[in-house]
This record gives C-alpha cells, sequence and structure tokens, in this order.
C-alpha cells in the first residue's frame, strides 16, 4: 500500500493539470484510497503516470545481431553489477537488463518493440523474459508476409483474417506492423517498391493493397492497436508522397504510421533534400483515423536497425560502413547499419528539424508520440533532450545556432514558437501512446489503473528534471529512488488472442510444409514457457 | 509410443521433423533423423548408470556436489566457464548470471569454431538469411570449406540443395552447387562444381574472387598461386555475379585455418560485393546443436557473443584475452565449469593440460575426457531428449526442444540454479 | 655627434623600412646545385613589391634540413598575408614542384599558417596522398619524375621590408667593391635577405616623380651626374653610390644585417655611409645607424 | 621518478590502468600504493603487488616481470613510464600523450587504438600492435610506436595516422584494413600484408609475398620516407644503411579498396 500526497499531478486522460491531490494504490492498482502502507510525500514535484514508448527496438534477432555487430559501441558504456541489478553494457544498442533498468530510471514502465518477425518471436519472448521492470511487447511484421500477399491476390479477405489472428496468436504478439510493405519482398532480388502502387514481383499484390487489406483486417479483429505503418521508401528524397498516398489509402481506417519524421522529405534523391512536414502534418490534423510517432533523430552516434532491408542497404551505400541484411523466409528481412548523426551535415539537419517540426505542428497531441524510433534516431536515453527541446524555446534557438545553416533556413523550426507543457508532455509520453495503443490501463492515474507512476523533481531545465525521476513506481513497488535502482522486477509481456476459424490451419499447414523449413507444430510460441508474466489484452 | 516434430539437437541444422519411436523407455527409431541425428537420439536412450554426482571420482548426492562445486567456485580468482553449445538457453541464461556472479570468463565452442564469423561480422557486417530463404530461393548454392555430407547430413537434402522451394520449384535440378575445399570430400559427390584449392589459400581465392565481383582483372599468375586455373576463378565470380539468389556456406575449413577471422573476412566482402550484382547471402555453418543459442544468450545479456570476461563487475569481449584457448594456456584460469562439452580431448594440449591442474567441474550426460578429470562431475538430462528448452538453428531461428524419455537427472538448468543459488550465499550477493 | 669607421663616416641617419608580411621556405633536392635552380627560380623577380608583388631571395644554404637532403632557404615578403600567401602557392607551384628532385618545406615555426601545399595538392587530380608526421601534414602529389613533396601549411609572421644603408664611395669601383664585402657579410646574418641583384641595388629611388603618372623616380639627390643641376645630397668627392635593401623576418634581424654591412663596407675609398628614408612619413621603423651601431658589435 | 617494484607476482591477471602519470602526479608513495587494482575478481591495491618509492611526479619506473599487469599506462595523456621487464596486454593502449619505454618486450594490443604519444619497445611485441579492438573503426590515430624486437601479427590494424616501426619482422596481415599513415618494417613480413589497406604507407626491407589486389607501379625513392627515418633517428631509432637512399618498388593496392594505398619494398638491388 502506498499513499502519494502533495503532489502536482499531471493525468491528462482524466483532465488533472498540475492540481495537488492525493494518490492512493494498492495490489499494483490505483485505488480511491488506502489505509496504511508507505506515505510518499511530493510536494514540490511532478506526478505523472509511468512512461510508454510505443515504437522502440529492444528485443529480438535484429536487436541482438546489432549488439552482437557493434562491440566498440558497448566498451564505451560498461553497466556494472549493484546488489540490486545485473551487469550488461548501454550505448546505442543497451543488453536486456540494461534497457529495463535504464528504461526505469528514466521514469518509463512500458515499452513496445516495434518489429518481430513471426518466426522469431520466441527470441523476442526470450529476451523479454529477460528485459527487468518494465511491461512491454511486440508488434508483428506483416507486411512482406507471403501468405498474406497471397490471400490479398486471391481476394481472400477471410482466410488473410484469421490468418492474422492465428499468426498473433502463434507469436504471443500485441499488433500488425507493416514495414516497407511488398518492398521487403521485392529486395529479396534487389527491388524495392518505390510507390504504393508498384506491383510486388511474383505476387500480384500492392503496397496499397497490403496496407489496405491489413489496416482493414486489424479494426474487423478489434484489435487495441490499429495497423502500425513503417511507409514505403524510408529515408529517401521526395518520400512525403509515398507517405500521403499511404494517408489517403486507409481512407478513414485507422492507422499509425510510425516515425514519420524519416518519411516527410522533399526533393529527389541525389539532389534537393527538403521538410514536408507542413502538407503531412495538416492532412494528419484533419483526419482523426490517423496517429503517429515520430522518430526524432539527435545528433551522434547511433545504430540504424530496420525491418526495412532495402533501407540499410541504402545507408550502407552512403556511409560505407558495416552491413547486416537477414532476410527472414517467407516473412521479412531486415538490416542493420551504424550511422552518424552530424550537426553540420545538411541532410542530417534537416532530418532534425523535421522530427521537431513534425512535435510543433501537430495540433492535437493525443494522436502523437514522442519515439527516436530507438536506436534508429537516438537512444530512447535521449528522450529528456527531447522534452527539453519542445519546452525551452530559448534551448531550442541556442540548438539552432549548431546545426548547418543552409539546412535549417530551409525548414519552418526557425519560425516556431511553440513550447510544450508539462500536461502536453504528459500526453505526447504516456496518455497518447497509451491510448493510441488500446491499453485502459497504462497512461493515467485513475482507479483501476496500473499503479505505474513516476515523481518528478521540479527543474528548469527540464533535460535534467526529465532524466532522473526522484522516484518511480511500477505496479504499486517503488523501484526507482534518487536516481537509482532499488530492487529488480520483471514486468508483464502484453499480447492478444484474436479468435480465428481453426479450418484455416489446415491451408497454413500445407504451407508450412511446402515453403518453411520448421514444422507448423514447432512454430507457435508456447505461452507457459516463453511468457513468464502474460497479460492478455482484451479485445473489445 | 511415437513423437513427431521432435528436434535433433545434434547439429546447427535443428532439423524438427525427427518422428521418435519410444519402446521401454528407450528410444528405438528416429525416423527422417541423419545417421548422426539416429546415433545421437538412440545413444541417449541407454539407461543411466553414472551417479548424479561425483566428488574426486566417488559417488556424492546432488547436495554434495552442488556445494563442492559452489566451493570451488566461489573461491577462485578467474573461474571459467564453458561449453555450453549442447544445452538449452534455460541453461545458458544462468551459466552467464553463474559467470557474472563469480566475476570469471565465459566462454563457448563458438571460440574455436566459428568466433571469427562471429569477428567478421563485427567487423565488416553480415548478409544472410535463414535456411527458407535458401530452400525457397537459391539457384547457386556454395559450401566453402565445408563438409556438409559429414558435418551436417541432413543440410543439403533439408534446406539447401535438394528441396523444392517458391522460386525453385525443381528442386535439385535448379540450383547450381560449388564446393570448394582444399580436398576432395564426400561432398564433392553433390556439387556441379568442386573447386580444390591449395591449402591455405582460401583467403586469396576469396580476395580474388571480390576483386573480379569489384569489376578487376585478375591474372594467370594470380589464379595459379590458389591453386586455380584463371578460367575457374572467372566462371565462379561470373554464376556469382549472374545468379538470382546466391549463398554462400562457410565451414570451419575457413574460420580454423591460418588466417581466421580475416577469412570469414574476406569471405563476407566477397557476398557484400556480389549484392551489387545479384541478392547473395552467407551463413556459417554451425556446428553444435545449440552454438547458435549461446551466441545469442551472451549478447543478450552481455552484449557480446562468446569469451566474455566479467572480473571488473561488467562484461569485457576480446577474443584472444578471455576466450578459453588462451585463458586456460596462460595459466590465468584457476577454476573451470564446464557444460555439455569435452574440451580436455578437443582443447590444444596446454589449455587441456590446465583442465587437470585446477579445479574442474563438470555437466554432461556422458562420461568423457573431461569428466574422468573433473573434481565434481554431474550427470544431467540431455536437452532434446529428456528435458525441454530451447536452441537456435544455424541461422539463428528458435525452437524448442520436446522431451521425448524422463529422466532420473537433473537438467543442466537445474544444477546450474541451485549451483548459482549456493555460490550466491557464499559470495554473500 | 660624428661617428667614424675606418675613416668613414656614418651619417646621423636612418633607414625608413616598412611592415610586411614574411616567410620561410625550405627547399631540399637531391643535390645542392638543385636545390638552388628552384631557389633562384623561385626567387626570381622579386626585387621590388613596387612591380613584382613581392620580394624574396636565398637566405642561406642549410646543412641541417627535414628530410635530410641539401637544402636552401629562402624568405618571401609581401605587403598582406593574402598575396604572401598567392606568391607562395604561385611560386612554388611554378618554380619547385617543376623543378627535378626537389621537395618543399616550411621553414617558419609559428602560430599563424597559410595553406600552400594544401591548395598546391590539387594538381595531383585525386591522386595525391599526405602523410601527417609530428603533427606536421605534407602532400605527396605524383608528378611524372616520381613524386613532389610539398608541406601543408606553411608559417607566416608580421616582417620589415626596406631596410637599407646606402656606400657613397669615392668612385665606382670601389663603390661596388665595398658593397659586395657589406653584402658578403650580411648574407652570412640570419633573418634576412637582400633583393637585389647580387644584393646591390645601383638605382635608389624617391617617393614621386616630375611625371604625373609616375609614383617613384630616380633618386637624383644622389644621381653623382646630376650635380650641379639638382641639390645633390653628394659631397664633391662622391662619385658613385650603392643602395643595400635588406628585408628580414623581424628588425632586430634587419638591424643586425645593417650593423654588419656597414663595418664591412668601411674601407679606404668610402666616403659616407647613409641611409634612405622618406622623412619619417612612410615606413613603421626607423633604424637609426648611429644607434644601430652603438647597440652591437659587428660579429 | 615513482619506482614500482614487482613484490609479488600476481596469480590472476593483474588490472593496471591505474598506472599512469595522470594518476600519480602529486600522490605519495602511499596514496599511490593505496591506488585499486583488480586482481582477477578480487579488489586489490597496487601496493599488495608493489613496492612504491618516490613521489608522485611524472615519471615513472616499473620493475619486475609485469607479463600479468594489463593495461599499464593505458589513457596516459602525458610524462613518462619506463618499464625495467616485460610488460602486459594492453600497454599505453589508447594513449593520448606522453612517452612509454620497454626495456623488455610487450604484450598484445600495446598501443592499440592509440590517439597520441610514443611507445618505445626494445623487445618484440605481440599481436595487434598499434591496432584496434574488434569492431572499431579505427585502431591507432596518431603517435608513434617503435619496437626493436619483432611484432606478432595485426600490426597496424585499421590504422588511421600516426608511424610504427619495427625493426625485426612482422607477423600476419601486417597493415590490415588500414586506413591512412605509415607502417614500416626492416625485417620480413608475414603473408597477406597489406589486405585490405584503403590509403596509407607499408614499407618493407625484405622482400615480401603480395595479394593478387596489388600492382606494381614503380621503382622510386619517395622524399617522405627521408621524413619518416629522420624521425625515428631522432627518437633513437638505428636506420639499417641503405634504407634512406635506395630505392623501393612501389605496389599499389588493395584495388578491393580504393587502390590508393601501398606498398614500398626495398629493392635489394
Amino acid at each position: 500500500m502506498l499513499k502519494i500526497i502533495n503532489g502536482e499531478i499531471y493525468d491528462p486522460v482524466n483532465n488533472i493539470n498540475g492540481e495537488v491531490r492525493e494518490i492512493y494504490v494498492d495490489k499494483g492498482q490505483i485505488t480511491a484510497s488506502v489505509a496504511g502502507g508507505r506515505t510518499i510525500d511530493a510536494a514540490g514535484m511532478v506526478v505523472m503516470p509511468g512512461g510508454v514508448d510505443m515504437h522502440c527496438h529492444i528485443a529480438g534477432p535484429k536487436v541482438n545481431t546489432a549488439r552482437k555487430m557493434r562491440p566498440e559501441d558497448h566498451r564505451l558504456d560498461p553497466a556494472p553489477r549493484t546488489p540490486f541489478t545485473r551487469s550488461g553494457v548501454g550505448k546505442t544498442v543497451p543488453t536486456t537488463f540494461v534497457t529495463g533498468y535504464r528504461y526505469a530510471a528514466m521514469g518509463y514502465t512500458t515499452a513496445f518493440d516495434a518489429a518481430v518477425p513471426p518466426m522469431a518471436a520466441r527470441h523476442a519472448h526470450e529476451e523479454f523474459s529477460d528485459t527487468p521492470i518494465i511491461d512491454k511487447g511486440f508488434f508483428v511484421l506483416m507486411g512482406n508476409n507471403e501468405f498474406i500477399m497471397r490471400q490479398i491476390a486471391a481476394g481472400e479477405h477471410e482466410k488473410l483474417r484469421h490468418y492474422v489472428a492465428w499468426l498473433l496468436q502463434a507469436s504471443k504478439g500485441y499488433g500488425v506492423k507493416l514495414v516497407n510493405p511488398g518492398g521487403v519482398e521485392m529486395w529479396k532480388s534487389l527491388g524495392n517498391a518505390r510507390s504504393i502502387d508498384d506491383e510486388v514481383t511474383g505476387f500480384g499484390v500492392t503496397p496499397r493493397q497490403i496496407i489496405e487489406s491489413l489496416a482493414e483486417v486489424c479494426m474487423e479483429l478489434r484489435l487495441p492497436h490499429c495497423a502500425h505503418i513503417h511507409c514505403n521508401n524510408l529515408g529517401v528524397a521526395g518520400n512525403w508522397q509515398t507517405t500521403m498516398d499511404t494517408m489517403k489509402a486507409l481512407d478513414g481506417r485507422r492507422g499509425h504510421l510510425a516515425h514519420v519524421q524519416f518519411h516527410s522529405y522533399g526533393g529527389r534523391p541525389g539532389k534537393l533534400f527538403t521538410s514536408r512536414v507542413q502538407e503531412l502534418a495538416e492532412y494528419v490534423n484533419t483526419h482523426p483515423n490517423l496517429t503517429v510517432d515520430i522518430g526524432q533523430v539527435l545528433f551522434g552516434d547511433t545504430t540504424s536497425m530496420t525491418g526495412d532491408g532495402p533501407l540499410a542497404y541504402m545507408l550502407h551505400q552512403i556511409s560505407g560502413r558495416k552491413w547486416v541484411n537477414v532476410d527472414v523466409e517467407n516473412e521479412e528481412g531486415c538490416g542493420i547499419v551504424p550511422v552518424e548523426y552530424k550537426d553540420k551535415n545538411y541532410v542530417h539537419t534537416t532530418q532534425w528539424a523535421i522530427g521537431l517540426e513534425w512535435f510543433l505542428l501537430i495540433r492535437d497531441p493525443w494522436r502523437i508520440a514522442l519515439s527516436t524510433d530507438h536506436p534508429n534516431g537516438a537512444s530512447f536515453i535521449a528522450y529528456p533532450r527531447i522534452i527539453r527541446l519542445l519546452m525551452d524555446r530559448e534551448y531550442r534557438r541556442e540548438m539552432l545556432k549548431h546545426v548547418n545553416p543552409k539546412a535549417i533556413a530551409k525548414t519552418t523550426l526557425p519560425d516556431q514558437d511553440r513550447e510544450y507543457s508539462l500536461y502536453e508532455i504528459a500526453i505526447i509520453t504516456r496518455a497518447a501512446p497509451a491510448r493510441i495503443l488500446g491499453l485502459k490501463n497504462k497512461g493515467h492515474l485513475g482507479v483501476g489503473a496500473d499503479a505505474d507512476i513516476t515523481i518528478y523533481d521540479k527543474n528548469e531545465d527540464k533535460e535534467k528534471m526529465f532524466s532522473s525521476p526522484r522516484y518511480v513506481i511500477k505496479e504499486g513497488e517503488v523501484l526507482v529512488e534518487d536516481g537509482h535502482i532499488r530492487q529488480e522486477t520483471y514486468g508483464r509481456t502484453l499480447y492478444v488472442s484474436p479468435q480465428y476459424d481453426p479450418a484455416v490451419e489446415k491451408d497454413i499447414r500445407e504451407y508450412f510444409d511446402r515453403y518453411y523449413t520448421i514444422q507448423f507444430e514447432n512454430y507457435p510460441v508456447q505461452l507457459e514457457n516463453y511468457l513468464p508474466r502474460p497479460e492478455e489484452v482484451a479485445i473489445d | 509410443m511415437q513423437f513427431d516434430n521432435v528436434v535433433c539437437a545434434f547439429c546447427g541444422c535443428d532439423c524438427d521433423d525427427i518422428s521418435v519411436t519410444v519402446e521401454n523407455g528407450r528410444i528405438t527409431q528416429a525416423r527422417n533423423a541423419c545417421v548422426l541425428g539416429k546415433t545421437w537420439f538412440l545413444s541417449h536412450s541407454a539407461p543411466a548408470h553414472l551417479p548424479v554426482a561425483r566428488i574426486e571420482g566417488k559417488t556424492a548426492s546432488l547436495e554434495q556436489g552442488i556445494e563442492a562445486a559452489a566451493r570451488y567456485l566461489a573461491q577462485s580468482r578467474y573461474p571459467l566457464i564453458y561449453g555450453l553449445s549442447s544445452t538449452s538457453c534455460e541453461a545458458q541464461r544462468k551459466s552467464v548470471e553463474l559467470a557474472e556472479v563469480l566475476g570469471g570468463c565465459i566462454d563457448c565452442c563458438t571460440s574455436v569454431c566459428h568466433g571469427p564469423s562471429g569477428m567478421a561480422l563485427q567487423g565488416v557486417g553480415e548478409p544472410t538469411c535463414t535456411l527458407g530463404e535458401v530452400k525457397n530461393r537459391a539457384d547457386l548454392v556454395i559450401y566453402w570449406g565445408s563438409n556438409p555430407a559429414e558435418s551436417h547430413p541432413r543440410h543439403m537434402t533439408r534446406y539447401a540443395v535438394t528441396p523444392k522451394g517458391m522460386f525453385v520449384p525443381e528442386g535439385r535440378k535448379g540450383r547450381t552447387v560449388v564446393l570448394v575445399d582444399v580436398r576432395r570430400t564426400p561432398s564433392a559427390r553433390t556439387a556441379d562444381i568442386f573447386l580444390q584449392i591449395r591449402p591455405g589459400k582460401d583467403f586469396e581465392a576469396l580476395w580474388a574472387l571480390q576483386a573480379l565481383a569489384n569489376g578487376r582483372e585478375l591474372d594467370k599468375a594470380g589464379a595459379a598461386e590458389i591453386g586455380l586455373t584463371l578460367e575457374q576463378l572467372n566462371d565462379l565470380a561470373d554464376r556469382m555475379m549472374h545468379c538470382k539468389f546466391g549463398v554462400l556456406f562457410v565451414g570451419q575449413g575457413l574460420t580454423q585455418t591460418r588466417g581466421k577471422h580475416f577469412n570469414t573476412s574476406a569471405a563476407f566482402l566477397l557476398v557484400r560485393a556480389l549484392n551489387r550484382h545479384a541478392k547473395f547471402a552467407l551463413m556459417p555453418m554451425r556446428g553444435h546443436g545449440n552454438v547458435a543459442g549461446v551466441d545469442n544468450v551472451l549478447a543478450w545479456q552481455t552484449g557480446y557473443p562468446f569469451g566474455v570476461n566479467f572480473s571488473m563487475g561488467y562484461p569485457r569481449f576480446n577474443p584472444g584475452e578471455y576466450t578459453v584457448v588462451d585463458v586456460l594456456s596462460r595459466g590465468e584460469a584457476d577454476a573451470a565449469l564446464i557444460v555439455a562439452s569435452d574440451p580436455a580431448a578437443s582443447l590444444p594440449g596446454k589449455a587441456a593440460r590446465r583442465l587437470a591442474e585446477i579445479p574442474t567441474i563438470t555437466l554432461d550426460a556422458h562420461e568423457s575426457e573431461t569428466t574422468k578429470i573433473a573434481k565434481v562431475a554431474f550427470a544431467t538430462a540431455t536437452a532434446g531428449i529428456h528435458a525441454e528448452g530451447t536452441v537456435y538453428r544455424m541461422d539463428n531461428i528458435p525452437i524448442r526442444l520436446r522431451k521425448v524419455l524422463p529422466s532420473n537427472y537433473p537438467s543442466d538448468e537445474e544444477v546450474l540454479s541451485l549451483l548459482l543459488a549456493r555460490v550466491k550465499e557464499l559470495k554473500a550477493c | 655627434m660624428p661617428c667614424y669607421i675606418n675613416g668613414v663616416e656614418i651619417l646621423d641617419t636612418y633607414a625608413e623600412a616598412f611592415g610586411m608580411w614574411g616567410s620561410r621556405v625550405i627547399i631540399t633536392a637531391v643535390n645542392r646545385k638543385w636545390a638552388h635552380e628552384a631557389a633562384a627560380k623561385m626567387t626570381g623577380f622579386a626585387t621590388s613589391v613596387i612591380a613584382c608583388r613581392c620580394e624574396g631571395g636565398i637566405e642561406a644554404d642549410l646543412e641541417q634540413t627535414p628530410d635530410g637532403r641539401p637544402g636552401v632557404s629562402v624568405l618571401l615578403f609581401a605587403p598582406t598575408k593574402d598575396l604572401l600567401q598567392h606568391q607562395l602557392i604561385d611560386r612554388i607551384g611554378q618554380c619547385v614542384l617543376t623543378c627535378a628532385t626537389t621537395a618543399c618545406f616550411n621553414g617558419l615555426p609559428s602560430e599563424e599558417q597559410m595553406s600552400v601545399g594544401g591548395q598546391l595538392r590539387f594538381f595531383g587530380d585525386t591522386f595525391q596522398s599526405s602523410k601527417l608526421i609530428d603533427r606536421r601534414r605534407y602532400w605527396r602529389i605524383p608528378v611524372m619524375e616520381g613524386e613532389f613533396l610539398v608541406e601543408d601549411k606553411f608559417g607566416v609572421q608580421r616582417a620589415v621590408a626596406g631596410g637599407n644603408i646606402l656606400i657613397l664611395g669615392s668612385s665606382a669601383t670601389v663603390a661596388l667593391e665595398a658593397a659586395e664585402l657589406a653584402v658578403e657579410a650580411m648574407r652570412r646574418t640570419h633573418g634576412i635577405i637582400l633583393p637585389f641583384p647580387g644584393g646591390i641595388v645601383r638605382s635608389g629611388s624617391k617617393v614621386g616623380s616630375r611625371y604625373k603618372f609616375l609614383k617613384a623616380s630616380t633618386n637624383d639627390p644622389f644621381c653623382p651626374s646630376l650635380r650641379g643641376l639638382v641639390s645633390s645630397s653628394l659631397p664633391e668627392e662622391v662619385n658613385s653610390v650603392y643602395e643595400i635593401v635588406i628585408d628580414g623576418l623581424d628588425i632586430g634581424a634587419v638591424e643586425q644585417a645593417t650593423r654588419v654591412g656597414i663595418y664591412a663596407a668601411c674601407i679606404p675609398g668610402i666616403r659616407r655611409i647613409a641611409a634612405g628614408n622618406y622623412g619619417g612619413n612612410l615606413g613603421k621603423f626607423k633604424i637609426h645607424l648611429h644607434k644601430v651601431l652603438e647597440e652591437g658589435t659587428p660579429a | 621518478m615513482t619506482t614500482l617494484t614487482l613484490k609479488l607476482q600476481p596469480k590472476a591477471p593483474l588490472e593496471g590502468e591505474a598506472i599512469t602519470p595522470d594518476n600519480f602526479l602529486g600522490k605519495p608513495a602511499a596514496a599511490i600504493a593505496g591506488l585499486p587494482a583488480m586482481h582477477g575478481n578480487e579488489p586489490a591495491l597496487l601496493g599488495d603487488f608493489f613496492q612504491v618509492d618516490g613521489d608522485g611526479s611524472e615519471e615513472i619506473v616499473l620493475v619486475g616481470d609485469l607479463r600479468r599487469v594489463k593495461s599499464i599506462a593505458a589513457g596516459m595523456t602525458r610524462g613518462t613510464v619506463i618499464i625495467q621487464g616485460d610488460a602486459g596486454m594492453h600497454l599505453g593502449a589508447g594513449m593520448r600523450g606522453g612517452e612509454i619505454k620497454v626495456y623488455g618486450n610487450a604484450g598484445d594490443w600495446t598501443g592499440a587504438e592509440l590517439a597520441g604519444g610514443k611507445i618505445y619497445i626494445r623487445g618484440n611485441a605481440g599481436h595487434g600492435l598499434g591496432g584496434a579492438y574488434r569492431g572499431s573503426r579505427r585502431g591507432m590515430n596518431r603517435g608513434l610506436i617503435i619496437v626493436d624486437g619483432n611484432a606478432g601479427n595485426e600490426v597496424g590494424a585499421v590504422m588511421r595516422r600516426g608511424v610504427i616501426a619495427v625493426a625485426g619482422n612482422a607477423g600476419d596481415f601486417t597493415g590490415a584494413f588500414m586506413i591512412a599513415g605509415s607502417l614500416i618494417v626492416f625485417g620480413q613480413m608475414g603473408i597477406r600484408a597489406g589486405a585490405g589497406l584503403l590509403r596509407g604507407s607499408i614499407v618493407s626491407l625484405k622482400p615480401a609475398e603480395l595479394l593478387p589486389t596489388y600492382r606494381y607501379a614503380c621503382t622510386c625513392r619517395p622524399d617522405f620516407l627521408n621524413l619518416i627515418y629522420q624521425k625515428l633517428k631522432r627518437e633513437g631509432m638505428s636506420i639499417p644503411d641503405g634504407c634512406a637512399t635506395g630505392a623501393y618498388k612501389r605496389y599499389s593496392g588493395d584495388f578491393n579498396r580504393s587502390g590508393k594505398g601501398e606498398i614500398l619494398i626495398y629493392d635489394q638491388r
């Protein structure tokens, strides 16, 4: 039992904007009152729900291959064992333990990995089992799944829906992810999709059809989270048109556009490179079916990892740095390249500005989530700095002095005066991502919510304030005090289990026999062995 | 009783389509398994004679064994945990924690097989794929320094050569198979093209092929040095650049000969260069059934795939410094825990001798050279026969092992958990 | 107070010198001959900034050079840093880069540096490469002979140009002899060059001219043949005058050269030693002959 | 001057990165003896293994068989470290300034990822001299390393700048994937020297078998070599007769990279 008194509460779901109220916790949940237990006096402090990261890369084969690839990165950031915590390494691709601790130490209590190929779902769950404190889940890669493309081409929408439900169950995943739909399949023969109307070689479908069908299926299955889309042409100059086409193709269906920063570029490949946020943000502003997360870039060294194989190859060709490509049979691909974003670089400055433009040009904070697409734009550790950039206009102006002046002049960023309030920050870092994910017990402090609470000392320097919360409470347990982890716990794995017609299994089994190298029976992830604390999120 | 879709965890193929027949508590048949797999299944079905624990050769209880082993380990300054490639990920995870608590080194068989492939990945990256991509798409399959017919007998028949795939409907006829090696091995029978290069010239051959893929010309002398004709080299490069989907499987002929990680780097760079012309992938022919798993477990827990040291309280990595052969042959390790491996038989003499000088503890289902010299030897159940667990295939695809026989022995994971708990008590942490 | 050396009167006057920017270039080659070839070409047509854009000359033969080969050092002076940089680039590019076997190094350890090799490298047409040794970068430019090595950056510092003495002799023969002796002595000092042919000027100039279009013209008060026509500065017994112009890396070097030059020039037959100035209105530095002699010895 | 005399041979590797002039400066002997040094997994003090004499000046002298002492003077930025005996792995790794002299042999990864300063080894050096740790983009990135004896494999691997000179022989893959800089081996190089060379120069006075991705260019005597030989002479290295005046065969490569690197092999004729 726990009582938090005298704190300024920021709980946008319940319309509480900085009022001093008391919060009661019992049995891991927020309750109306408690008798006894510890009392935390949060006088002069800011109380928010635990942070929710709805798009990051923290577990599974791609993350782990990146770990294997970057000993030079790890060497710079060793994390020693403590009486409460396991050891590991940090920097751009932290180990599982360090991932959990560092999210928690920053006041984040929930995180979703954005791209797991179902064939390696077991791997992601194994890593989740070693990722302490936070609750987590993942989105299942489906945008290049050959079985799915065949059903779409054949007009078998019913069968498609049953298959998607089966695949979510088999992988114990949380949502449906599309990465460069169709394009990754084409990359398997060195091609790529250049528009949403290119035909996917050998399958007779277009990215547009994949986007439409899967967005539709997510709604039909009443999944808590809508189709989560990484558009075609990520990172390519002029790709804003593809992004616009994708949003239009959704045609009123719910859809979440991931790391939109990387998809908002004007110009032509190799020529101009400009920001086209204004047009895209305006479209999102006027279409309530759409939500976005940003994928903010910050300057420094990081590791790009993506289900978008051709993109990684492009990055490798530009930088000449080491390159990993993994094509996963019948399902997906992935690519990994170390990347350094430099403040003097024209393109990198433009990317940095575009992310901030998105934050500042979207009018409704409920449809936007803070993300760096960790670690693609930057490590999640950078979130407090992004918060400062949003809350502190002067700091932003100071930063403008150090970036490429030609590039920044072509964006609207120098003209933006908007400053986020604490209330709005609470929206884009917890309330909105929880709502977009369809998590009813997260992102707020109303009675019945999970008692995931972060308490910050007030500080004019918002980066400092959000870097080291005074207390972090997970499921009612005070885990972090004064910036240090005081005990190690393991959070839950969130997954969905939509119903399907078992008759579809016959087709799937046949497909497995022909094209997979793993037996149909050995494919699904066993709940009891791989999800130590499973929590099935109910379907409405 | 018959169990279907059983995983054979013997080699890195981890074929999961084995039908195992159990009669009277013994495995009598392992249908679909290759000759190595059959032996593995049948040899593990023999009734157990070994005591669960032995201390200096004398029978002991599990508790006594744990106590003795924990004391040896807790007292040591530079303990080594080694092996792990033939046990489950669950046991591997415990082993890493034990190494961390001990402040010791942990290394796996990777460091003496495909460590150089891991180092090439760290140096230049790796274009690769899962085995099903090979089955579905590969029209050019190259084995280099690998003899799958003997080391991975179903590799060709289940994954890479014979099966019909989505874009290779003709199966074997739709593929060109090339074998490159320093001697004619039984695998050459399956190959359309066998190229015998001079021993110790793998790097030069791969480097020359990369030059051809980069549009350079070579001279006859360069080719002769490698042991091939210029025509042979040009022909191979031409096939590589003009295939639809090529794959290069690299074996220990590359990783464990002079040049080691540079040989694999050369292979990786060749495949990287080929991707300008054709879709091309590469895959190390991982040997043991879960050697890829231990790389993965180590990577997600420590950031590094093998040869990890915890003496500073955090993981450090440096092949040649913290790797098994080095810490043993330099006489640094002062205690060793060997999990499901027989280094006393397989490591170079100096390293193997060190194991006999220090308190060595083993976890193994069988008697081996290492269990014979062990101060404490635990007999454990075999993952995939008597115990469930997770393994990773050579292409990093995870599979759940099935249990087909009951066992009186604890699993590696169980012994390691007990050991960990006791070591924590002794070290008061 | 009058001052005499070996019976030669040293006038109580001063040389008026100007502030300029100076640099030192070390040229090495397979032997001294080729180093001198390059140095001579590089310092050709570099007597006066009035028409040559820079002033330069060979400072010394070097015993120790960066690459251990025979070499010479060259000083080059120009009114601004920019002009000096361009002159270095042009002259090294045209006269050293082209010259057999040479390499070219910065000889001036100075905080302020200019990119020289860093500009010349483009001659390598992307085939150039560089070496960084002891924090100094050297460019290797492939040429038909082999390779031209030139240092990336050259030091530059504020310097002094236009120091001078006038040797007033009883005859042309003795004036020349004295001037040559002075030049020989001055050239043994460090940090200066004498930019005119053989170190000597026979045609000292004055500011302005009777012609409106001309900024400088012959120094008529010192022309013996004009005695009687103009108000002459020459006593009756003087029949020929030589000037020695001194450019140096700092004022001390110019003063030292002035001093040893005066001593060396005071031979029988020389009547006076004077110096050229413009009334003190043009130059930054005044080198008073008496003061120079008081402050040092001829050594 | 501070003198550390090994009085007890460590049983496990001893982490010696506390031994730098930066750390010792201004500390009395007792404080230096109290600096931490992990002995295997066991926290220990320098004083447990070393007799410490003198005050904490910028000059350190180490005496004894230090093969088990790792990372001596790693990351040092100033001062002098003199070792009378053999040094363990990672000697002067990541060093940024100052000078190390070893009157004995040095272990593997000596001067790895060196960023400045000088290391002079009178005896032999191990593998990875001035090289890079796994995965690193670059190895040595400035500074000077001289070895009077032989060196192991991967000398100057992925080196970016600086000079390495080995009077004896060098192992395989000398200058592998070197980005730039100068690497001089008076003795014999092992196989596959300059594999993956991007730019930079590898010089050897002995014939070498080169990879098929090198092309003979010309026989010449590049002037920059004189600069390096002059520098090495100043540092006290003896330069074999003739190498400053003789000719070298220049091979361009590695053509699997830019081809802008060179291997210069002394022309024996």
